[in-house]
C-alpha cells in the first residue's frame, strides 16, 4: 500500500505497523524524544507496535531540532 | 528564603532560558548551556529527517530540561496540533507558545495566540505564551490561565534589545504571572536592563549562539541576569535632571591660597 | 594570560573603583567594598575637624588602596596643592584629578584640567582626570602623559547613565590609554553598557552608596562590570532593524492540517 | 496633483486631526482649530446633562467635520452602540473606534477592538480604530475593512511622544491604508519624527488642549507635521556612525604658515 | 515686538543658518537657499583655482548674508589668519570659528578653540565658535567675548541628530548669548528639538544639501526650525509615566446594555 | 409613568412621546448633533414625534462633548 | 623673478605688482570676494595695484567656496 | 604668638612646632593619613616635630573623608 511520511509517497506492505514507518525512516523504535501523527492526530509511542497504517495514511515523525 | 524564577510552582535553577536555535556545532552548543546555568533550554520539532538528533540527549547530559516551541506555526490549530506532538514527543506539558502573524517581522497574532493559549491551558499545558509588549493582551494571556507571559524586546534575532521599556514596565505593572523577556536582547546591558524593568526571566537563542564566542557570551548574560535582578532589589537612585549631585561634601575644603 | 585593568603598569583585580562619598555609616561603607571587589576606593581630604577619620583605615582593613580625589577644586592651582597633599598624606602619588567649572552642574574644566594635569605628571603623578566626553580632550590629556582618562556618562550623582554612548565609542577609540567610566551611573545596566562600549572600567560612588541596598547594588555593579566586559570579548550579534531572523529554521515543518 | 491625506477616497486638507478634549474654554478651542488648521475634530457623546453643549456648532462653525469616537467603551458591543449613536447624532459615518483594555494605561483590547471593527465595517462604517503599535493587528485591521489604523506613540496624553519608532516603521511597512498617529504626542519633533516615519497624519488633543498656549501649539504642530512630511518626501541622508563627513573640503587650503 | 534671532545686535530674519557645502550644483544651491528663507549662509576660504567662484555672488543675489568659516583649520594660529583673510574676502567681521582637533572625527579642539575665540574678539570679530556641548567651555567662549556659542548636536555630516539632549539643554541655561546648534542634524525632528531645547537657531549644510531633493529638505528644516521655536514657546505638557491622562471624560457616559 | 432617562427616574404622563422626554432635559427637538436610545436601541430623529414611550422604558439622550 | 602662488612657482617680472599676480590666476582686479595673503600677511585690496612682490615671495589667493 | 589652624585663630606659645599644632586639632603625630599644609605649602611629616611655626602662620591639617 502506499502511504505519505514526513510529506514523501512511500510503498509499505499491507497490514505494516507505525513501527515499521519509524524503521523505513531510520528511527529505532525506542529514541527518546520522537514523536508520531497519524493523519494529524497524535499517535502515542504505546500504540505504535500494534497499531496497522491504513491504506493511504498520513504519516508525520518528528524528532526535536535546535528552536528559539 | 531564596530567590529562584518559580513558574507553574516549579523553581528554577536559573533565570536564564537558553534557546537551542543557531549554534555552529553541537559542542559549542554544550558548552554554552553549562556557561549559561540554564536550566530550561527550547527545542522545535520537525520531521525527522531534516532534524539531525543528538540534540535532545544534549540537553538531558547537560542536566536541563527542554521547553518545545511552536515556532513556525501561523494558526492556533497548528500551534495547538504541534504542542500536543510535544508533549508526546518529550513527556512535558511545558510549552512556548508562538503563533507568528507575519512572516518577515516574526510578530505575534494576538487574536490566533489567545485563542492557541486557551485551549492547550484547558488541555492541561503549562502555557508560555511568545507575545508582543502589550500589557492589555498580556493580562488576558494571564485569565486565560498562562503561567507565564514572553513579551517580546525587539524582533526575533534583531538583537535590538529592548526598544520599549516603557511598554514592558507596564506589561509588568498589568500582570501577576511571571514575565520572561523573549527576543531582541543582543548583550549583557539589553538582558540586565530587562531585569531592572522587572522581568523575571530572560530567554536568549540568537543572542548567544550567534555570538562570535557563544560560550563567553552565555556567561556574559548569565552575571547580566543576575546583575540586573540584584540591582532591581538594591533600589536604584533616583534619576535627576540638569543637576548633579556631589559626592564629595565642601565642608572642611583646606584653603590652599598661596599668602 | 589574565585580562585586568592595568593602569601605570599597575595590574588591579578589579574593573570597578568605588567612590567613598555618600554612605550613611562606616559599616556599611565596609560591607559595600567587599561585595564590591573593588581594589581602588576614592578619597577625599578635607580638615580634620570635618574629617571624623577610620575612613583610611577602614579602606585598608579591607585589602584595597586609596585613590584620593581632588574634589571641590575649581582651579588647576588648588587641584594641584591638593594632590601633593594627597600625596604626603596618603604616600601615594595616584590622584582622581577633578577640575570643576560649574558648581551646578560639576562639569570639568576642560582648560583648567588639562594645566592640572600636565603639572601634576611633571611632578611624578599618575594622573587620573575626570573628564567630560571629548574625545580630542582626552588624547590630550593622554599626551599630557595621563594614565588613564575618566569620561563622564553623565553628572555626577544624577543616575543618568550614559547619555551619549557614540562619544564614549569615539573617545574610546581616541585613545590608547585605559578608560574608565566615572559619573552617571544608575544602575547595573548602565556599568554593563560602559563595558560594552570598550571602557576598561567603571567608577561608581552614588548609585552604590545611596541605593536602598548599598551592598547588594555593590554587588550588582560587579557583575555588571563583568557582564559588560565578557559580552565585548564574546562579540554581540550585529543589530539588524525591520526585520527578524528566526532562531528556528522552517525546514522539515510537519504538516498537521487534519484530513 | 496635491499631496492630501485621503481616508475612504475623501481628501482631507490638513494631516493633522484635532482632538477636542481638554481645552479650558470653548473660545480656546475655536482659536486652536483655527490655527491647527484641521479638518477633522474629535468629539465623544454623553448625556446631555454633562454635555453643555455648543460644542458641535463651534466645530461647523470653523468649517470643520466632527469625527466622533468611542472613548470609555470597554467592550466590543458599547463601542458598536456608541457608534450607531453617533452616526444618528451626527449624520457620519466615521467613527474612531475605541476600545479600551485597561483604565490605569488607556490601552487598546486587540480582541474586542478587531471584532467591534469588523461589526461597524459590516454595517457601512468608516472605522478608524485606536490601537496599539503592532504590525499584525494593524494588517488584521485593514483586512476587517478598516478605513485607516491609528497607532500609538505612547500612552493617551502621557506626552512621552514616540517610545517605539521601530514599531511604527515596521507597522507603516505591513498595511496599506493610512497610518495616523494617535496618543502620545507631546510636542513639535514628536509629530515631525511621526511623519518621517511614515505616518500619513497625526492626532493630538492633550499635546494641544493643555500646553499653556494651545492656540501656539497647535501652530506648531500644524508646521510640524509638514515639515515631517517634506523631509520623508526629500530623502534625508544616511546616519553615518563614529565617523564625521567634512561639509567642506581641504582641496586649496592656503598656506598661512608665517615665514 | 517680534521674536527674531538677534546676534552682536542685528536681528535675522531667520533662525535657520545655511551651509553652503556640499550641493551638486549652483543652481540646486540657489534654489535650496531660497526654501530655507536663511539670512546667513556659511562659506569657506580656498585658492581660487580650487574655488570656481560664482558662489558669493550667487548668494548675494539671494539677498544673503556671508557667514565665512575657518573650516580646515587645526590650530588656533591657522583659525585666526584664516579669520583675517575672509574679514579681507567678504568685508563681515563676522566668522564661524572652527578649529578642529581630529581629523576622523572633525570634533572641535577645546583649548585652540578659546585661544582662537580670545584673539579674534580682541580684534573685533563676531565670533560664532563650532564646540561641543561642553555647558562649561560654552561659558568660557561667552567670557571671552563670543557673539554665539555653536554646539555640535552630533559629528559634522553624521545626520546623528542631536545625541545628548541633556547636555545641549545645560549648556543652554550655561549662557545667555545665542545658542546655535551646528552639525549632526538629520532631518526636520532634529532641528525641532534643537528649538525645543532652547537652542535659537540651527545651522544645516550637509542635512539640506546631500538630501534627496536639497530644495525640499531646506523647506523641511525651515519649517521645523519655526515649529519647535512655537512649540518651545507654547509651553509643552508634562511627560507623565506608566499612566495614562483621559482626553475625555467618563462623566454622563450613556448606558448602552440591552435589556 | 415612570420611565428612566439619562440614568434618573422621571415621571412623564401616559403616552408621553421621546420628543416629550427630550422636552424635560431640556433639548429643543431641532437641536442638531443630539441622539436618542431607547432601551439601548437608536431611535432616528424621525420617530422623535411619533413615538410613544413605553412604561418602564430606559431613555439615553446624549450630544457632543469634548474628547480626544 | 620667482614667486609662489598658491603653492606653485611662477615666474613673474621684476618689480611685478600683486594685481599682476591675481591677473597671472586668472583673478579680475576688481573681482569681489577675494583676498590675498603675501607671505602670510593679508594684504588690503587698497595695496594690489601699488605693492611690489618681493622676490621669492609667498601670495595666496583665495576666494569663497562651499562650505559647512 | 597667633596662628590660623583650619581658618579658625588660635593662640600658641612663641616657638611651639607644628606637632603642637596637630596636638591642638586633637591629631595623634602617628596618625596615618593626615597631611600638613604650611603657609599652603605640604610640611612633609618628617619635618613636623622639628619644625616651629612662624607667627601669624596658615596651617592646614587635613585628613581622608569620604569622596566620589
Amino acid at each position: 500500500m502506499r502511504v505519505v511520511i514526513n510529506g514523501a509517497e512511500r510503498e509499505l506492505p499491507d497490514g505494516a505497523r507505525v513501527s515499521d514507518a519509524l524503521r523505513a525512516v531510520g528511527v529505532r523504535a525506542d529514541e527518546r524524544g520522537v514523536a508520531v501523527a497519524l493523519d494529524a492526530e497524535v499517535l502515542p509511542r504505546a500504540g505504535w507496535e500494534e497499531t496497522t497504517i491504513p491504506d493511504g495514511a498520513r504519516l508525520e515523525i518528528v524528532r526535536a531540532t535546535a528552536g528559539g | 528564603m531564596e530567590d529562584r524564577l518559580t513558574i507553574a510552582g516549579e523553581a528554577l535553577r536559573s533565570r536564564l532560558i537558553l534557546g537551542s536555535g543557531g549554534f555552529r556545532s553541537l559542542d559549542q552548543f554544550e558548552r554554552a548551556i553549562r556557561a549559561s546555568g540554564a536550566e530550561l533550554v527550547t527545542v522545535a520539532l520537525r520531521r525527522v529527517e531534516q532534524a539531525p538528533g543528538g540534540l535532545y540527549e544534549a540537553i538531558e547530559r547537560a542536566g536541563c530540561r527542554v521547553l518545545p516551541n511552536t515556532a513556525g506555526c501561523f494558526t492556533a490549530r497548528d500551534a495547538v496540533a504541534t504542542a500536543r506532538l510535544a508533549r508526546e514527543a518529550f513527556q512535558t506539558s511545558w510549552v512556548k507558545l508562538e503563533v507568528i502573524g507575519d512572516r518577515r517581522t516574526l510578530l505575534p497574532d494576538a487574536v490566533e495566540l489567545l485563542q492557541a493559549a486557551e485551549t492547550l491551558v484547558g488541555e492541561g499545558f503549562t502555557v508560555l505564551p511568545y507575545t508582543n509588549e502589550d500589557a492589555v493582551l498580556a493580562r488576558r494571556l494571564e485569565d486565560a490561565g498562562c503561567a507565564a507571559v514572553m513579551p517580546l524586546g525587539s524582533p526575533i534575532g534583531s538583537g535590538l534589545g529592548i526598544r520599549n521599556p516603557t511598554a514592558i514596565e507596564m506589561l509588568r505593572q498589568a500582570v501577576g504571572v511571571p514575565v520572561i523577556l523573549d527576543a531582541g536582547i543582543g548583550t549583557a546591558s539589553d538582558a540586565a536592563l530587562a531585569m531592572e524593568l522587572g522581568c523575571d526571566g530572560v530567554l536568549s537563542a540568537t543572542a548567544i549562539a550567534r555570538a562570535r564566542d557563544p560560550e563567553r557570551m552565555a556567561r556574559a548574560l548569565r552575571l547580566a541576569v543576575e546583575a540586573g535582578r540584584e540591582a532591581l532589589a538594591a533600589g536604584r537612585v533616583p534619576r535627576v535632571d540638569h543637576v548633579a549631585r556631589a559626592s564629595t561634601s565642601d565642608a572642611g575644603l583646606p584653603d590652599l591660597t598661596p599668602a
